[in-house]
């Protein structure tokens, strides 16, 4: 067993510090996109429904509701239209109530040119 | 009223007794009263071995008899004062467990009719004072019983077991009627203490001769191991309270003829007779509970349970003649009350044992450990007592076998007082088969207990059982006799050490207990407890904190759950253990003993793969009946065969047989 | 399908022997061949007889019920599809693949009624008992079947059923053992996965392939390219797509990377399972720096998200892989080496859950179970896809077939794999996907995960969309040798041992 | 990418703190479940025993739920345990879509747990995402347990895990309630 006292030894501390300090590892995570209401019209907002394959995403007249508890990050809306959804990095995503994790993005009212 | 009084009521009672019930032919009312009157006459039995024991040796009274047969002596001696009394009790038990038992009817009448003379057959033996009434009463209890087992003659196996026993009974007559000839022949007596006054008479040959035969012969009866065959294959067929009898108080006159010849009949003898009694004690013991351990049958289990007590007791009378053999009296006596007081014990919970055998059987059709199962719930009071029992006979500290184990392991622990390191080591190693069989012993009866009443019932009948109905009486007084056994203690060890003072002439009393309540094994520098404080502290030990609990229960709002099993829908009865997997551990260690057989018949056998249907049995191979008595059986009857001819229905052919027999015996008369 | 040429597929004629009315369809790298349903029984026995190897047997279409046979045939590095249309509801029992195909004949009966003629009792594989006649399946629901028709888990006798799960230990999946045991040694055991059946092949119906390529990666999360790559290899075999070569080297590299990462899971779980709680954690560490390696390559712990239909969404960052990949392997290699100098580690492997030879090819295993136990099959090399033509693999294996084997096996692929990754790399992995028409057709298409040969098979209708899907990851085919392996076993703290060293996953075989 | 975005950094205006109302009946009702939350969380402050519970997930979020004991992520320095049996387990992880054959083995496992007790719903099949409510499952872990915390994500990493179970007993304060995900700002360039 000693060989395995030393190799510990010799490998060292790999926990992280998290949450006292951010993780540098989670730079590269999948995260939930975030939309652009100034470029979201209706009909990017209805493509973006169409290519969700996880419906995290509805339209209701005006408003795209996005749902981040059913958001796989999976990045097809992405790109889908990637002058609407970029990347959050956000993911700290726990939420008390489900409530919390059903965002509305206001749509444009006139379509985009 | 001395002793031998109380024998005469007992034996009139029981006489009394069978002449009602066989004329009643078996009515209900006639049941009754019989039973009531063996009952008394228990009581009777029961006062007179007391006294017996506490006043010592009755005078020999002659009671009759015919110049043919020989004069019939009786004597109430103090040794065969323990054994009276555990008649006694076994008779009031059965007394009051027989008239629920047994359905009224001719059989029944005739049944009881028997088992009445049985009893008074056996007070016959423990009070017989001369040879020919031993040997006559002793013969008589063995046709009376096998009588007895031949209850149910229907039964498949009825008619073998009871022809197993009946034919070693008489094996073992043979071999005791050698002894007591060799002995009477040698002091010209045939009067058992004249006997034992003019022992030293005998030349040392003779001596150990006589006492190996009578060792062996009332090693049958016993149930020493290689002899032990006939109690599995006996105690299933007959009736509860007939093989309660059997093992509770028959087996005991085995014990009871080697604890005569060591004890009473011959003076102390050399050192390798008691090495070689507390061999074959050891070893029946060990056997005897690994052959329990495999056994679903609950009666042929309790059956091999009383092998093993036997070995037990008759473990201790080795170790005692060892230590008469180097002059330690003290240890001698000492291991002698032992093997006396193991007696009682066994005696009270192995009845107790047997009887609710037959009301388990008798609630549910069947003796198979695997066919039963969550009986607690329908056979709650048949359950406790049976608990009793069962801690009495795992030995567990509050009850009486413990006492009993923990003197014999007290004395067995003492060898080295015997100067000579072999017999010091060889002693211990006895010890240490008698520890193996005490772990087996507690493993096995965990088993006993549990596969049949605690769990889940595993069929119909299990789940159908009905209490009402059944007998409570008779086991429940058992039941606290072993509680009673256990907590006077003292009080028994006090009854004991003077009949063994009796017999032995060594004042044990002293020596045992300092103390009113504690007990120390015959040396003061060796160990003590005291069973009674232990018995109450334990008791104290599990009620108080329930007690406490009760009182300063705290008001939070308990939530009940189920019983946390993986999620899984639904408990089915086949998702527990059953008799043979649990006993599986010892199946793997001591399979050169048990040489198991499997036999697996499994749907993913199937070259298709497929899982379904599992079915595995497993047998344990007789060792003794298939490669010991098999070849003597066979060769018997090979014999048998090669005599035939004579027999050739030739009237000539036989007068001329005379003839040569004439002429033979003047030859040999000539020498 | 592509026009019938008689000449690759006239030599396969001569497998099936003297079998009329054959028509030969080639796609890609799999024969499909149609016989009549009356010369299916001697078809099977030739092929059988002949060394060819059953991979899978399913069912697809209704009214008549199409029966389709798999072969993989080494010799001639392709696959075989048998097909023949069974009208009623019986077709001829097909004794020869009895042992290999059990599993699949039951599922068949669940999900379209029709069930092999040999009157013998079947099991229940992936529908729930509370199953009611509406619910759901791919075809006809089952007759009135007679009741023994599943076989019911009885056991009578002395031994007794230990019941393990669903609910097991911390972080396992659901899976309820019913262990049959004579109290020393186990007797028997079955498993039921129907707890995790969340019908994806019912699910997969009326979809485009790119959005079933979402459900598909999720049937067996840790082998999530393998089934993508294999579903996508159907598509593109039914299309007749070919992908840039670029993105096929990416999909090798993304193999390769997720087989890296489920070998160390598998020796940490095997340390934790033999309670060597020091290698479970040196094994844990290597790990988690391949998934953050995956994470920072391809941008997901698991590499979902990486493949697309006709090729690949995203290219590797290939400075990255090569920076960080060695030290990776270090760590996964000195945590191996360290195991391996273990006694009391090793011990608990030697002669553990031993799965034989024989057994390994009557249950048709595959992957590195099949390879420890001397069965050293592996499609990478037996049917190369694209990629492996350039790059073949070594494969390495072992005959003692247990536990320690297994452990060997997966010490030397991982090893191999890195050397793989470096050469794909070398010869340049990018992005890309070749375009995909949304016309009819049916492909099979299979890749190499780490428990094995994964499969899938697609039947597009003309509008593009899928019409039937059968995905059959390797964890459908090994669990059965997990039954053989455990069943010689004594003791019982063995079963989580050899279940680690089989690294299988509930969610694969119940889909 | 930078480490977090700073535009979709909303702030306590109206429209979030709206969107975090709507969801969940009247100011009372709210202030009561937060209070109770705030207690069940003081108690488990310093030590937590959690078990947890796959109805049907695809192994991915198992693994990542595994990796919390590993070295890297080392959720035992946090007070934070993995208990076999649900009767000594405060937590309950679920993970999967709540497929309807498990719908016994998960109301014993919820109910063999002592109060007070929390669920918390992991990965995007728990949440309702992957898969719809069909005849194999419910869709989502909220139609068969009362669920008190979620960790969105497929399979969300062992940092999320680790952000969810502090955020449950209270040691970490919610993000995503502040967050909006929608960014007003031109963050890109947007092609004519």
């Amino acid at each position: 067993m000693t060989l395995w006292f030393l190799r510990g030894l010799r490998r060292g501390v790999v926990t992280t510090w998290y949450p006292a300090r951010p993780d540098s590892s989670a730079a590269s995570l999948p995260t939930p996109p975030v939309f652009r209401a100034d470029v979201l019209d209706r009909a990017t907002a209805d493509r973006l429904v169409e290519v969700c394959p996880s419906r995290a995403l509805r339209r209701e007249s005006d408003t795209l509701i996005f749902d981040l508890g059913a958001c796989t990050a999976c990045g097809r809306c992405q790109d889908a239209a990637p002058e609407a959804a970029t990347p959050s990095g956000e993911f700290e995503l726990a939420a008390t109530s489900r409530a919390h994790l059903v965002k509305r993005i206001p749509l444009l009212r006139e379509a985009r040119s | 009223m001395n002793a031998l009084t109380w024998f005469y009521l007992a034996a009139a009672g029981w006489g009394l007794a069978a002449a009602t019930v066989l004329a009643g032919r078996g009515a209900q009312l006639a049941i009754r009263v019989a039973c009531a009157l063996s009952g008394l006459a228990g009581a009777a039995a029961l006062a007179g071995g007391a006294s017996a024991l506490w006043w010592g040796d009755s005078r020999v009274i002659t009671a009759g008899g015919s110049v043919v047969v020989g004069t019939l002596q009786l004597q109430a001696t103090s040794l065969g004062g323990i054994f009276a009394a555990l008649l006694g009790l076994v008779a009031v038990a059965i007394a009051a467990f027989a008239p629920r038992y047994h359905q009224a009817g001719p059989g029944t009448g005739i049944y009881l009719g028997v088992f009445n003379l049985a009893l008074a057959a056996c007070l016959a033996v423990l009070a017989a004072a001369n040879v020919v009434t031993f040997l006559v009463a002793w013969e008589s209890v063995a046709l009376l019983c096998y009588l007895l087992i031949l209850r149910n003659p229907g039964r498949p196996e009825a008619a073998a077991g009871a022809f197993w026993f009946l034919a070693l009974s008489e094996a073992g007559f043979v071999l005791v009627v050698a002894a007591f000839v060799i002995l009477a022949a040698k002091t010209h007596t045939m009067q058992l203490d004249l006997i034992a006054a003019r022992a030293h008479l005998v030349p040392a040959g003779w001596r150990d001769a006589a006492y190996l035969l009578a060792l062996t012969g009332f090693g049958f009866k016993a149930g020493l191991v290689p002899l032990h065959v006939w109690l599995p294959e006996a105690h299933p067929v007959a009736p509860a309270d007939g093989s309660a009898f059997l093992s509770g108080l028959v087996v005991k006159l085995g014990a009871y003829g080697i604890a005569l010849f060591a004890f009473r009949l011959l003076p102390v003898g050399p050192a390798w007779v008691g090495l070689l009694t507390m061999a074959a004690g050891a070893v029946t013991a060990a056997i005897g509970i690994l052959y329990a351990m495999n056994e679903r049958d609950l009666k042929r289990f309790l059956a091999y349970s009383t092998i093993e007590n036997t070995g037990i007791i008759v473990t201790a009378f080795g170790a005692a003649m060892i230590f008469g053999a180097y002059r330690q009296r003290a240890l001698w006596a000492f291991l002698l009350l032992a093997g006396l007081y193991h007696v009682a014990n066994h005696g009270t919970y192995k009845t107790l044992l047997f009887l609710e055998a037959g009301v388990v059987e008798h609630a549910t059709g069947t003796r198979d450990m695997d066919r039963l199962g969550g009986l607690i719930h329908r056979l709650p009071r048949s359950a406790v007592i049976t608990l009793v029992g069962t801690l009495g006979i795992a030995t567990l500290p509050p009850l009486n076998g413990f006492v009993s184990e923990w003197l014999i392991f007290q004395g067995l622990f003492q060898g080295f007082r015997t100067g000579s390191h072999l017999i010091g080591i060889l002693i211990v190693v006895a010890a240490a088969a008698l520890g193996l069989t005490g772990g087996l012993a507690i493993y096995a009866f965990v088993r006993g207990f549990g596969i049949p009443f605690l769990g889940m019932p595993r069929t119909r009948q299990a789940r159908e059982a009905a209490e009402h109905g059944q007998p409570v009486a008779g086991p429940a007084l058992l039941a606290v006799s072993c509680a009673a056994l256990a907590v006077g203690a003292p009080l028994v060890i006090l009854a004991l050490s003077r009949a063994v003072g009796t017999v032995t002439g060594v004042a044990l009393r002293p020596v045992l207990l300092p103390g009113n309540l504690t007990v120390i094994p015959a040396h003061t520098d060796f160990s003590a407890f005291s069973p009674t404080y232990l018995a109450v502290f334990l008791v104290a030990v599990t009620v108080v904190p329930v007690l406490i609990y009760l009182a300063g229960r705290p008001r939070a709002d308990s939530v009940t759950a189920s019983v946390w099993d993986g999620g899984m829908v639904t408990f089915k009865p086949r998702m527990q253990y059953s008799a043979m997997t649990f006993s599986a551990p010892t199946r793997v260690t001591f399979d050169a003993l048990y040489r198991p057989s499997v036999s697996l018949h499994r749907a993913s056998d199937d070259p298709a793969g497929r899982s379904g249907p599992v079915h595995y049995e497993t047998e344990v191979t007789p060792v003794f009946e298939r490669y010991l008595y098999r070849p003597v059986i066979r060769a018997v009857e090979w014999l048998a065969d090669l005599v035939r001819p004579i027999q050739s229905g030739d009237v000539n052919l036989y007068l001329f047989y005379v003839f040569a027999m004439i002429i033979l015996a003047y030859l040999l008369g000539a020498l | 399908m592509t026009a019938v040429q008689p000449g690759p597929a006239g030599s396969l004629a001569s497998l099936l022997g003297a079998v009329s009315g054959a028509s030969f369809a080639e796609a890609g790298n799999a024969v499909t061949v149609r016989i009549p349903v009356a010369q299916l029984e001697t078809a099977v026995h030739h092929l059988a007889t002949t060394g060819a190897r059953l991979a899978d047997l399913f069912a697809a279409g209704q009214d008549p019920a199409v029966l389709h046979l798999v072969w993989a045939l080494d010799a001639q590095q392709q696959y075989l599809i048998v097909q023949a249309d069974v009208t009623g509801d019986e077709y001829p029992p097909l004794s020869d693949i009895a042992p290999a195909a059990f599993a699949e004949e039951c599922e068949i009966y669940e999900q379209f009624g029709i069930r092999p003629a040999t009157g013998k009792p079947l099991n229940r594989v992936a529908l729930p008992p509370h199953a009611g006649p509406d619910f759901p399946r791919l075809g006809h629901r089952p007759g009135q079947a007679p009741a023994e028709i599943h076989a019911p888990h009885t056991v009578g006798g002395h031994a007794f059923e230990f019941p393990f799960g669903p609910v097991r230990q911390v972080g396992m999946e659901s899976l309820y053992y019913g262990l049959v045991t004579s109290g020393e040694e186990i007797v028997d055991l079955y498993l039921f996965t129907w707890h995790k059946h969340r019908g994806l092949e019912w699910r997969l119906r009326g979809r485009t392939p790119r959005d079933a390529l979402f459900h598909v990666e999720r049937t067996e999360g840790l082998s999530a390219i393998a089934m993508s790559w294999a579903f996508t290899a159907a598509v593109e075999a039914a299309l007749g797509v070919d992908p840039p070569s670029a993105a096929q080297r990416t999909r090798a590299v993304a193999l390769e990377l997720e087989r890296l990462y489920n070998h160390a899971a598998a020796t940490a779980a095997l340390c934790q399972a033999t309670g060597l709680s020091i290698g479970q954690s040196a094994a844990e560490i290597a790990l988690e720096r391949l998934l953050r390696l995956n994470a920072a390559v391809f941008g997901h712990r698991y590499l979902f998200g990486v493949m697309e239909t006709g090729g690949v969404r995203r290219a590797p960052d290939a400075a990255e892989l090569r920076g960080q990949l060695p030290a990776a392997q270090s760590e996964l290699c000195r945590a191996a080496d360290a195991l391996l100098a273990t006694n009391s580690f090793l011990d608990r492997l030697e002669a553990c859950g031993i799965v034989t030879t024989e057994q390994a090819r009557r249950l048709g295993l595959v992957g590195p179970v099949a390879r420890a136990a001397g069965v050293s099959i592996d499609t990478r090399l037996d049917q190369p896809a694209p990629p492996y033509f350039q790059h073949p693999p070594a494969v390495a294996a072992r005959t003692s077939g247990d536990v320690l084997a297994r452990f060997g096996v997966m010490h030397d692929e991982a090893a191999e794999s890195v050397r793989l990754i470096g050469d794909l790399l070398d010869a340049g992995a990018g992005a890309g996907t070749a375009n995909v028409p949304s016309t009819g057709g049916s492909g099979l298409g299979w890749a190499e995960s780490s428990r094995g040969e994964a499969l899938a098979w697609v039947a597009l209708g003309a509008d593009g969309r899928i019409s039937r899907a059968r995905l059959r990851p390797a964890s459908v085919r090994n669990w059965r040798g997990f039954d053989d392996a455990c069943r010689s076993q004594n003791v019982f703290t063995d079963v989580p041992i050899i279940e680690a060293s089989f690294w299988l996953t509930v969610a694969g075989t119940a889909r | 990418m930078t480490a977090s975005n700073p535009s979709i950094r909303g702030q306590r205006d109206g429209a979030s703190a709206q969107a975090a109302e709507s969801g969940s009946g009247t100011d009372a009702e709210q202030k009561a479940a937060d209070q109770l939350r705030q207690r069940i969380a003081s108690q488990f402050r310093r030590s937590l025993h959690i078990r947890t519970l796959d109805t049907g997930s695809c192994a991915a979020c198992e693994q990542e739920i595994r990796l919390l004991a590993a070295p890297h992520y080392d959720l035992h320095r946090l007070g934070l345990f993995f208990t076999p049996a649900p009767r000594h387990a405060d937590l309950l992880m679920v993970t999967g879509p709540a497929i309807r054959a498990f719908d016994v083995a998960a109301r014993k496992t919820y109910e063999a747990m002592p109060g007070p007790k929390i669920v918390v719903a992991t990965g995007a099949c728990a949440l309702g995402g992957v898969y719809p409510s069909d005849a194999f499952m419910h869709g989502s872990v909220s139609e068969i347990l009362p669920v008190d915390v979620w960790i969105p994500g497929c399979p969300p990493s062992p940092l999320a895990l680790l952000q969810g179970l502090l955020v449950a007993v209270d040691r970490l304060a919610e993000k995503v309630a502040d967050l909006t995900f929608a960014a007003d700002g031109p963050t890109v360039e947007v092609p004519e």
